[in-house]
């Protein structure tokens, strides 16, 4: 079986790669404001509801005590985050050995690397395929800020401008003891308010921005 | 007299709808057998599997991180459920279904215990082939409905391994068959005076192999190869209907382990202990076996699984079914002690040769 | 240790050959016309005595006057390496001929060189951007560009 | 064991996205794959997901501001990459390097390329889909070398502690015995591992005779490091070329004839022993003395040019400065392993199957902070 | 492709990982056992000494990505520089070291801690006096050889490892 050149086959690779880049710069000129922190969201979401019962309670306690994690290691920071889970430091103490490979079935997003414009649609995508409630924790100087490639000219300064953040662990990388300190952090978040925020009543520019999946829906 | 069988004759058959209560009494007890292992079994697994790569495994949720698979199970149930746009609804939706119930149906022919069984068929055997490969249809439609590319490959994957792994997985049953001279699963146990793994070692063998490939354990476990095709045929399915794929994996599982247990490990017979206990601790000792092989070995190819059914499996499969029918036919009386020793013989040698003479795939195709 | 030739020997190699290609020598670099550059490579490459079989690097730099593009090749056999070098004077689109044919390992640095410099290799089988996005305006490494 | 066969029926090839974020792409890599059911045709690579912009980073930092930098290409192994950069600046600004600081060079360039091929080797058979076991396994050694480092430089995974002139600080006196604890200990679990899965037959159905990179296409490629040697090209620049003191050491340099990937498996094995050797004798060889010259954080060397390469666990990394006699490069490429040797994925894997290709991938054994920079 | 015997090298393998679960596990398990983490380490924070600070400003000129900020002002009676603010971002810096290593007056120290995780990215700002070294931020011995002495010793898994052979 031969490919032949000269039939056009089923995509042609430099329209695709010209679409590419149209979404980038789009996402690029419409990120210009970083994302408020969740946190923020939930106090403001406390003092207007809400009674916690014990069904509240054991919900909670089952979504902090398997946080399933969805794949994005993009650079360095993805070295401790092995570490964590290898045997020395063991993740998966805290039911969280399984990495799902498919976002659909993950709840906490931990981004592990520097983000750049050509991979920011992919991780926004990646944040709306992962299904309610989820979670990102920023891991790292370039997840909180950029970090030293700050200045880059192909890199995002911090994650929180293409997806909102929960729990921000300094490091470069940071060990693997400070990320679990980190998923605690988290736990303990999980525990104390209502998992999911109500995006829809505050500035979210989340909905403003263009879906990258939509995009592919039309083809 | 025991609890299980005494709770089961406890209804007065004269009681209204007779056989009805004994119906309603195994569904209730199947399927919380089935819940309650499926629990076990992914605590035994993730437990299991962090021991043997130097760590502990989940022990922060409960006593011994036992209430680990129940916090999974709620929040996996508790989460979004998203159908993609361009899933055929239908189908994604149905897909869980199918392939969860037949695994349920396994177990109306097993006995937990002598005479502990929703049904006695006089085809039990057959009853369990016949059922078991229905499961594939869902994960086929699952691959299909999801309208995702891996997860199309994933389940013609599944498809190809369970056509082909059926065939050596009956053949090596049939070995047991000849020496029983019955198709029903309680004959079949009352038959085992020696376990039918000494008798049939290589059945066995054959047997284990084909199933871990139909059920999709490592290192058969292409359908979902995690580092190949993301999660397979159920990349696209979250919240419940991803918790019923998580449930059939391991209950198919437990219901391998239980057939396998029944056929070639004499089921619930055992001294000492109550027949049911030896019923569930052989069943958990076949599935540690498979999270034991799990855990240390690399996954196949696609049409190296292919090889070793039609290469390896079923010439082996056929001498076994063979060897078997001569054994019975001509000597009929004698010990099966002897046969012991003669089978062992026989897969040594079979595996010998196989060694030799096997070549597993193609390998790389002209492009 | 890996001996790199010095600019008089490659000189008395290539002036037999190519007569005009070398326009400079330098310390440990022979400075070639754009031009010849395809033949020069393909003469080292395979003459005997020389055989450079093995591409380290291909890279470009910017002097605001002009642009150097830097090969350096070593020779496997006789453990030995050189560097060319080549200039392109303009700076709007600025075309170098491309060792793709000869050398493999050329073809993504030369893309590379081409996303991040702006040099075009003449005759590459797939000049495309290969790090940046197809859109992206410039290119940075050039000392002009700012963000 | 490799037979070609026709395929006689006519289908429909299909494209299928690999990446960027996929289980086993080391990363953020991308693959446009061209398969016709399980056989691939064809491989698009795509990269620059990871594009930070180095080379450009590194013209606005002084020279010793680079080196952290330098630790963030090739994060599996950073400590090589302090020690390619720095090589190339001595030899800029040309500088001498005290004995001590080229001894502890040495040591910690061994023990970076044994920490980076625990991970090539575990990533790889994650890859073929051993699930963890023997990555979790390598990595607890990759874990002893980690708490090594830490105690070196402070940091378990980007130690920026090879500085211009030598190390940053001295050895700490607890660092030698730990060492010489660890070499024995390593020696064994080598051994343990080998006994573990040599052998494994799924691991020879799956690796040997898969992905064969011809001798001739390595050397035209470019590549270099376990990858050609596997391939049978004996080229090692610590023996070719020797920087730092490595001509004081003996040592052999492994290799294989038929280029597959479980030759590389094997290859990737033997080199550890290799560099457990050299670290035995490095030790015992350690003299006292400064272990930094005196150079000053800001440096302007002349101006002009270097290529300064070591051998990187990976294969020729090198570092080509220009230098204006300022501050900081004019101009520095990175001569990236992972970059080159990728270019010869695409040969490799046309024909084989969808798991082959991953497992080809896996045994180039790339970073993705190399390739794309 | 050569095998032996069918099943022998996967049964060598099977029984590898059967005898690990007879090992020790090499888990620390981190909030309750605490490793000793190394003398010199590089923790997620900068501790400065504003007493020996006398605002030369090295450090912000060594550190690579500018993430110091340091304002001073002239004290006309000592003839001294006087630090007005001293801005760490904590969630900018790499912890690098360059600063520490470069300080002349020995005023800067990294952490020894690091359990800084945030909810919020603007606590991880910190200026002047948040920057003093307490209970709570420690130093480390990262150029430091005089606190590094002081400090307990780094748990290794190397000797966690051979002590079991004994």
């Amino acid at each position: 079986m031969e490919i032949d050149e000269n039939k056009e086959y089923i995509y042609d690779s430099y329209q695709l790669d010209c679409d590419e880049g149209k979404i980038i710069e789009q996402m690029k000129a419409s990120t210009k404001k970083s994302i408020p922190d969740p946190a923020d969201w939930i106090d403001a979401d406390l003092k207007r509801n809400i009674v916690l019962t014990s069904l509240d309670w054991v919900i909670d306690w089952a979504r902090r005590s398997s946080l399933w994690t969805a794949i994005c290691y993009p650079a360095c920071c993805g070295m401790e985050w092995m570490a964590t889970l290898a045997p020395r430091f063991d993740g998966s103490r805290f039911g969280m050995e399984i990495m799902r490979a498919s976002p659909r079935q993950a709840d906490l997003l931990i981004t592990a690397g520097t983000l750049t414009w050509k991979m920011a649609p992919n991780v926004r995508r990646i944040y709306n395929q992962m299904a309610e409630p989820k979670w990102v924790i920023a891991m790292g100087a370039c997840g909180i800020s950029g970090g030293i490639f700050r200045s880059g000219y192909n890199v995002v300064p911090g994650y929180n401008k293409i997806i909102p953040v929960d729990v921000y662990v300094p490091g470069c990388p940071p060990r693997p003891e400070a990320l679990l300190y980190g998923i605690q952090q988290l736990q303990k978040k999980i525990g104390r308010a209502k998992a999911v925020p109500d995006l829809s009543e505050l500035p979210n520019p989340l909905n403003e921005l263009p879906n990258p999946l939509k995009k592919d829906k039309k083809k | 007299m025991n609890a299980v069988s005494y709770a089961a004759q406890a209804v007065p058959a004269d009681w209204p709808g007779g056989y009805w209560w004994h119906w309603l009494f195994y569904t209730v007890v199947i399927i919380v057998f089935v819940l309650v292992m499926v629990m076990g079994a992914i605590y035994i697994e993730r437990r299991g599997m962090g021991r043997m790569q130097l760590r502990y495994g989940p022990n922060r949720t409960g006593p011994f991180g036992l209430l680990q698979p129940v916090a999974d199970a709620l929040k996996v149930l508790l989460k979004e459920n998203i159908v993609p746009n361009v899933a055929d609804k239908i189908v994604h939706w149905l897909a869980p279904v199918i392939a969860f119930t037949p695994v349920l149906l396994i177990f109306a022919v097993i006995p937990f215990q002598n005479g502990a069984l929703l049904t006695d068929l006089n085809i039990g055997i057959l009853f369990i082939v016949a059922v078991s490969s229905i499961s594939t249809v869902g994960v086929f439609m699952a691959g299909w409905g999801s309208g995702n590319k891996y997860s199309l490959l994933g389940a013609m994957r599944n498809v190809a391994a369970v056509v082909s792994y059926e065939i050596p997985m009956v053949l090596a049953i049939i070995g047991v068959v000849i020496f029983t001279g019955s198709l029903s699963t309680g004959a079949i146990v009352d038959a085992q005076d020696i376990p039918f793994i000494l008798v049939q070692p290589l059945g066995f063998l054959i047997f284990f192999i084909a199933a871990s490939a139909e059920i999709n354990r490592s290192p058969f476990d292409l359908m979902e190869a995690d580092s190949e095709l993301t999660a397979g045929f159920h990349t696209e399915y979250s919240g419940m209907k991803f918790a019923m794929f998580y449930l059939v994996e391991y209950a198919e599982a437990i219901a391998m382990s239980a057939i396998i247990t029944t056929i070639f490990l004499s089921g619930w017979r055992g001294p000492w202990l109550p027949p049911w206990l030896w019923f569930i601790i052989k069943t958990i000792i076949v599935f540690f076996v498979m999270v034991w092989t799990r855990a240390t070995l690399p996954r196949v190819r696609i049409d190296q699984l292919m090889a070793l059914a039609w290469k390896f499996l079923f010439p082996a499969a056929v001498i076994n079914l063979f060897v078997s029918a001569i054994e019975v036919l001509v000597w009929p009386d004698i010990s099966q002690w002897i046969f012991v020793g003669v089978n062992i013989a026989v897969a040594v040698i079979a595996i010998g040769v196989g060694t030799k003479m096997f070549k597993p795939g193609w390998g790389k195709v002209a492009v | 240790m890996t001996t790199a030739l010095s600019a008089k020997e490659i000189v008395s190699k290539l002036s037999a050959e190519f007569p005009d290609a070398v326009k400079e020598a330098g310390a440990d670099s022979v400075l070639v016309k754009s031009a010849s550059l395809p033949a020069v490579t393909e003469y080292l490459k395979t003459a005997d005595g020389l055989k450079f079989d093995y591409i380290n690097y291909i890279t470009a730099i910017d002097y605001y006057d002009y642009f150097e593009v830097v090969y350096m090749m070593t020779s496997t056999e006789y453990n030995r390496s050189v560097t060319l070098k080549t200039r392109c004077e303009t700076r709007n689109r600025p075309t170098v001929p491309s060792l793709a044919g000869i050398y493999q390992g050329a073809d993504w640095q030369e893309r590379e060189v081409y996303d991040l410099m702006g040099i075009t290799f003449k005759g590459h089988p797939n000049m495309k951007r290969v790090f940046l996005w197809e859109g992206f305006d410039g290119h940075p490494l050039r000392k002009d560009w700012n963000k | 064991m490799t037979t070609t066969q026709e395929i006689s029926l006519q289908t429909e090839p299909f494209v299928l996205n690999m990446g960027p974020l996929h289980p086993s792409t080391h990363g953020v890599y991308r693959m446009r794959v061209t398969l016709d059911g399980e056989v691939v045709l064809d491989i698009e690579p795509m990269f620059g997901y990871l594009h930070r912009g180095i080379e450009k980073l590194m013209e606005e930092r002084t020279y010793t501001g680079c080196i952290p930098l330098t630790d963030r290409l090739d994060y599996a192994s950073a400590m090589g990459n302090n020690l390619a950069y720095c090589v190339a600046v001595e030899k800029l600004a040309k500088i001498r390097v005290p004995e001590r600081g080229e001894y502890i060079r040495v040591i910690t360039a061994e023990m970076i390329r044994i920490a980076n091929h625990c991970l090539a080797v575990g990533s790889m058979l994650n890859d073929a889909g051993a699930l963890g076991t023997p990555f979790f396994y390598l990595w607890n050694e990759r874990e002893k070398l980690y708490d090594l480092f830490e105690m070196l430089c402070g940091q378990r995974v980007l130690h920026n502690y090879i500085r211009i002139g030598g190390v940053s600080q001295d050895l700490p006196d607890e660092f030698l015995p730990a060492l010489e604890k660890f070499v024995p200990q390593l020696h064994k679990f080598i051994n343990e591992f080998e006994f573990f899965l040599k052998q494994n037959e799924i691991l020879i159905a799956r690796a040997q005779g898969v992905g064969v990179l011809p001798k001739d296409v390595a050397l035209n490629c470019g590549i270099s490091g376990p990858l050609a040697r596997a391939s049978g090209i004996k080229r090692d620049l610590r023996k070719d070329d020797p920087y730092s003191v490595y001509d004081r050491f003996e040592f052999d340099i492994p290799t294989a004839e038929n280029g597959d990937c479980y030759d590389r498996y094997r290859v990737r094995m033997e080199e550890m022993k290799q560099s457990l050797h050299i670290i035995d004798q490095a030790i015992k060889k350690v003299p006292g003395g400064p272990f930094r010259a005196k150079v000053p954080q800001i440096i302007r060397p002349p101006a002009g040019e270097a290529y300064g390469h070591i051998e990187g666990p990976k294969g020729e990394l090198g570092f080509y400065l220009v230098s204006d006699n300022s501050i900081a490069p004019y101009r520095c490429h990175i001569r990236s392993t992972s970059f080159i040797n990728l270019t010869a994925l695409r040969q490799m894997v046309k024909g084989w199957k969808i798991a082959d290709l991953i497992v080809i991938f896996g045994s180039i054994d790339i970073t993705m902070g190399e390739v794309d920079r | 492709m050569q095998f032996k015997f069918f099943g022998i090298g996967m049964l060598k393998g099977l029984a590898v990982t059967i005898l690990h679960i007879f090992r020790r596990p090499s888990t620390s398990q981190y909030p309750e056992q605490r490793l000793n983490i190394s003398r010199r380490s590089r923790g997620n924070e900068l501790i400065w000494d504003r007493e020996k600070c006398t605002g030369c400003a090295t450090c912000a000129k060594a550190c690579p990505q500018g993430v110091i900020e340091i304002v001073t002002s002239t004290d006309m009676a000592d003839n001294k520089y006087k630090v007005e603010t001293y801005r760490v971002d904590t969630g900018y810096c790499i912890m690098c070291g360059l600063c520490v290593e470069a300080c002349p007056y020995d005023a800067l120290y990294l952490g020894y801690s690091f359990e800084k995780a945030k909810y919020r990215r603007g606590e991880f700002v910190q200026t002047n006096d948040e920057l003093k070294e307490s209970p709570q931020r420690p130093a480390s011995g990262y150029f430091h050889p005089d606190i590094a002495k002081k400090l307990p010793k780094q748990t290794l898994l190397i000797e966690k490892a051979t002590e079991k052979r004994k």
